[in-house]
């Protein structure tokens, strides 16, 4: 294949151009290193495109939470700010890396390699567009949480090896919360693997594709999905940290947490993973839930599937820039409690639910049943949550009204 | 609680996030450099030593009493009293300050030291742009730069000024009515005494009874 | 190609670590680590042998893999609060000296 | 394939050596967590997709985590006072190396084990599934059962009797106070 015929077919279909320019130099390789070249052309587009989001999301975050409180935002560096987030690394890299006398040296230093390497690894199975994933795995969602598992690892490896009690304190706390949130996030995806029928990823995008009508064949749009997708929000907040469920860094009380003895380029790592791995589960949310690659809309087809990806990661990053500029942080009580008391029990409950759904009759009844029941479930937990913590709304004792 | 507030909540912060674009006055911040927001009347940094007249070391009020240097509680006033004494603004002999040292890095800006004064000569200054690359130097203000006039501490405090100012000048006056009184007595004294003198003194006027 | 017994060698040199390590550290918690380490080595022999088995359809191998997994997380947490109970009621976690206080 | 196999058991067992010489407790806990993932890299290699992620989240995931937990709890994150070759070292190390010893022999001795691969056996996880809610279903109900059973048995060890027993009095003013908050 020459590079005439190589424009000609990405011109035929512009969805496949990546696949089709990897396969084209993949090509001009000798047979024996075509293995190696395939697999560094997979990672190498991981390495870059993400980190570079992460880049543009802490602009984008920055400027937003400024504007949610009123504020300009970053505006310095370059035009209207945009070059802020090169100040910062450049900031990070030459800033002094100071590491504490009674700090254990060598795990202190492989904390923060270790936060990040899992979270690149999970990139590994999202489909990022029609025939965009680097390794189709037969298991591919479980080991997406099987390397998200070591990220505990990892938030305890910082916080004991600083030898600080806020960074221990908020070690222990990261800990507490991803152990807790990891159950309904997992299985809240259950819903999707008994509707797919397989764990992997391709196939559950697969299984999204086409129309009902005008509605694309997703599975938020079903009763099941819905609070599944809900759920799996909300676990995915907390998996990842994020303002509500930021009580591991909270800065007003432990400072950061787990990595406040952290400076640095190490320091800039930790983002990277926090960030890495909000975007990685984010991914995981659109391929369970949000059909993956697939438009939204029948007539916007024309469209690369990539593109939609990547327009529905933004929607994703868009929302969590919101609700962290809208939600203060919960108690710990607090985030136990719902974690245990209401998400596990109504993740659960979604699993009956789907399979209820998987034995009736296609049709309004369905529907019905299953909304009904979720609803019923949704109001009755969260009612005996407030009743049993005898919460309402906060009166102020010192207060003028 | 069944979520309604977080909607609630979202729309609000969505409002705000559309607002500050629409309208510029939401914008509570401004653009440091280039604009400021002039400092609120009450707002107070650092202390400086209030000099009148023209000449900075000459005028300060300070008389180097020492009080504001043991009310510190950072300890961060230093004062060395001079050898010499030199009239104050009523003429009266004082000590004057040779070396009036403040470490703005130690000061808490607790403002004691201008309440224990009790001749006025320090106050809170409003001046915040203090950062210096010369880690203990730039900080360590001496007596020239602490100086600044009674007309600096009037733009600053235009009501306590003035009320500080009335009663120094009524001081001043009684005082100097004082000196004159003083002086016509003395004046009379020696009239007297003059007088006194010109009758001799071997025939006192009423010695016989 | 890599020969069974390789990976049964690998095995057993874990398995006796484990073993070695149950029997010398004075930390209760060591001692549970070793006994995972053990299972672990028995969880490997099981894939190896599944791996290499003359029956390619079988999946005995795995799934004995997987209840054994399974059954080694119950143990580990029954094992670490049965540590830690026994741990507030003589303030240490060293074997030896438990043994001595009874 | 030889050059992977030997880098992976070079690193579990190494693992598995500092899990248990390592004198600081923590440390062992983490070279525990080497030594699990060095094992599902193993159970890859042997081409056990499923049973290595699974070693990665059960073990990495919540039984390292649970061991950290506990060594926190128990403060025992300190160092192992030295104590140079006391008699039960030896003889632990003694025992080892004697079952090692004859495990090896039947190993070598044995010509059963002297397979080198046949065909890579196909399992997909729709086929693990199946067969878990077909012909193993009743151990799986059992698993479960005893997980539970072992996560309340847990529970209830690990629960401080006197922090129970201390709630259970202090619980009326406790209501009341909240009472007066509204």
């Amino acid at each position: 294949m020459d590079i005439g015929q190589l424009i000609n077919s990405i011109l035929n279909d512009p969805d496949q151009v990546f696949v089709l320019t990897k396969a084209f130099v993949v090509g001009k390789f000798p047979e024996g290193a075509q293995p190696l070249v395939s697999i560094l052309l997979s990672i190498l587009p991981i390495l870059s495109v993400f980190p570079g989001l992460f880049a543009l999301t802490t602009i984008l975050e920055r400027k937003g939470l400024g504007r949610i409180q009123n504020r300009m935002g970053p505006n310095r560096v370059g035009p209207f700010g945009i070059l802020q987030p090169v100040a910062d690394g450049i900031k990070a890299l030459i800033k002094e890396d100071v590491v504490p006398r009674a700090a254990d040296k060598v795990v202190h230093f492989l904390a923060p390699v270790v936060i990040v390497i899992p979270v690149i690894m999970s990139y590994a199975v999202l489909p990022v567009g029609r025939n965009m994933v680097a390794i189709d795995l037969d298991a591919g969602l479980l080991f997406f949480f099987a390397v998200g598992a070591s990220t505990e690892l990892a938030v305890f490896m910082a916080g004991w090896s600083s030898r600080n009690k806020y960074s221990l304190l908020g070690a222990m706390r990261a800990i507490g919360q991803m152990i807790s949130y990891e159950i309904p996030l997992i299985l809240s995806a259950i819903t999707v693997v008994m509707a797919v029928g397989s764990l992997s990823t391709t196939s559950m995008v697969d299984a999204q594709a086409g129309y009902y009508g005008w509605l694309p064949n997703w599975y938020v749009f079903t009763p099941w999905g819905f609070a599944g997708f809900l759920l799996f929000l909300t676990a995915a907040t907390a998996e990842s940290n994020r303002s509500p469920f930021d009580i591991p860094e909270g800065e007003s009380e432990i400072i950061a947490g787990y990595f406040v003895e952290y400076s640095g380029f190490k320091f800039a790592l930790f983002f990277l993973g926090e960030y890495l791995g909000l975007f990685a589960v984010s991914g995981l949310a659109i391929t369970l839930f949000l059909g993956g690659w697939h438009a939204p809309l029948p007539f916007l087809e024309w469209i690369p599937s990539w593109c939609w990806f990547f327009v529905k990661l933004m929607c994703f990053i868009v929302l969590f820039i919101w609700l962290r500029g809208t939600l203060p942080r919960l108690r710990q009580d607090q985030l136990m409690n719902f974690a245990w008391k209401f998400m596990l029990p109504l993740t659960l409950i979604n699993i009956v639910v789907a399979g209820i759904w998987r034995f009736l009759e296609p049709g309004m009844l369905r529907w019905a049943v299953c909304a009904a029941i979720l609803a019923a479930a949704y109001v009755l937990l969260a009612r005996g949550l407030t009743a049993a913590r005898g919460v309402a709304p906060r009166e102020y004792r010192y207060a003028e009204n | 609680m069944l979520g309604e507030g977080i909607l609630k909540g979202m729309v609000e912060t969505a409002r705000n996030f559309a607002g500050s674009y629409v309208s510029k006055d939401r914008l509570t911040t401004v653009e440091y450099p280039e604009e400021r927001i002039a400092p609120k009347e009450n707002a107070r940094q650092f202390p400086f030593l209030v000099f009148d007249g023209n000449d900075p070391m000459a005028g300060l009020r300070c008389v180097a009493c020492q009080i504001c240097e043991k009310e510190c509680p950072p300890k961060c006033i230093y004062i060395e009293k001079s050898k010499d004494k030199k009239p104050d603004f009523v003429g009266k002999m004082q000590f004057y300050p040779a070396t009036f040292d403040i470490d703005v890095s130690v000061c808490m800006s607790c403002q004691i030291c201008v309440e224990v004064c009790p001749f006025d000569a320090i106050k809170m200054d409003q001046e915040y742009e203090l950062s210096n690359d010369d880690r203990f130097g730039g900080l360590l203000l001496n007596k020239t730069r602490l100086a600044k006039s009674n007309e600096y501490y009037g733009k600053m405090h235009p009501q306590e000024a003035g009320a500080i100012d009335e009663s120094r000048l009524k001081t001043k006056e009684a005082a100097e009515a004082k000196v004159k009184a003083d002086a016509e007595a003395k004046v009379k004294a020696a009239a007297e005494a003059k007088a006194k003198e010109a009758q001799p003194p071997t025939a006192p006027p009423n010695k016989g009874a | 190609m890599i020969p069974l017994h390789y990976y049964l060698i690998v095995a057993a040199m874990l398995f006796c670590i484990g073993l070695a390590g149950a029997l010398i550290r004075r930390s209760a918690i060591m001692v549970l680590v070793g006994i995972e380490l053990m299972l672990n080595a028995a969880n490997l022999n099981f894939i190896a042998f599944w791996r290499y088995s003359p029956n390619p359809d079988g999946s005995q191998g795995v799934m004995f893999a997987i209840f054994s997994i399974a059954i080694a997380a119950a143990e580990a947490a029954v094992g670490l609060a049965l540590i830690i109970a026994l741990y507030r009621h003589y303030r240490s976690t060293d074997v030896a000296e438990e043994g001595k206080k009874e | 394939m030889e050059l992977a196999f030997v880098i992976i058991a070079t690193v579990t067992l190494g693992g598995a050596v500092a899990v248990m010489s390592l004198r600081h407790l923590v440390h062992c806990a983490l070279a525990l967590v080497v030594t699990f993932a060095g094992l599902g890299a193993m159970y890859l290699l042997l081409s056990a997709e499923f049973v290595a992620f699974v070693q990665l989240l059960v073990y990495v995931g919540a039984v390292a985590i649970l061991i950290v937990f506990a060594l926190l709890l128990t403060r025992s994150a300190t160092v192992e006072p030295h104590q140079g070759l006391l008699h039960s070292k030896v003889a632990g190390v003694g025992i080892a190396l004697l079952a090692f010893g004859t495990i090896i022999s039947a190993l070598l001795t044995s010509s059963r084990f002297d397979r080198t691969q046949i065909t890579a056996p196909s399992l997909t996880v729709r086929q693990i599934g199946e067969e878990l809610m077909t012909r193993y279903v009743l151990p799986l109900e059992v698993i479960g059962l005893l997980l539970t059973a072992a996560t309340i048995g847990a529970v209830v060890i690990a629960m401080d009797e006197r922090k129970v027993a201390d709630r259970s009095k202090s619980a009326e003013p406790e209501h009341a106070a909240e009472d007066k908050h509204g």
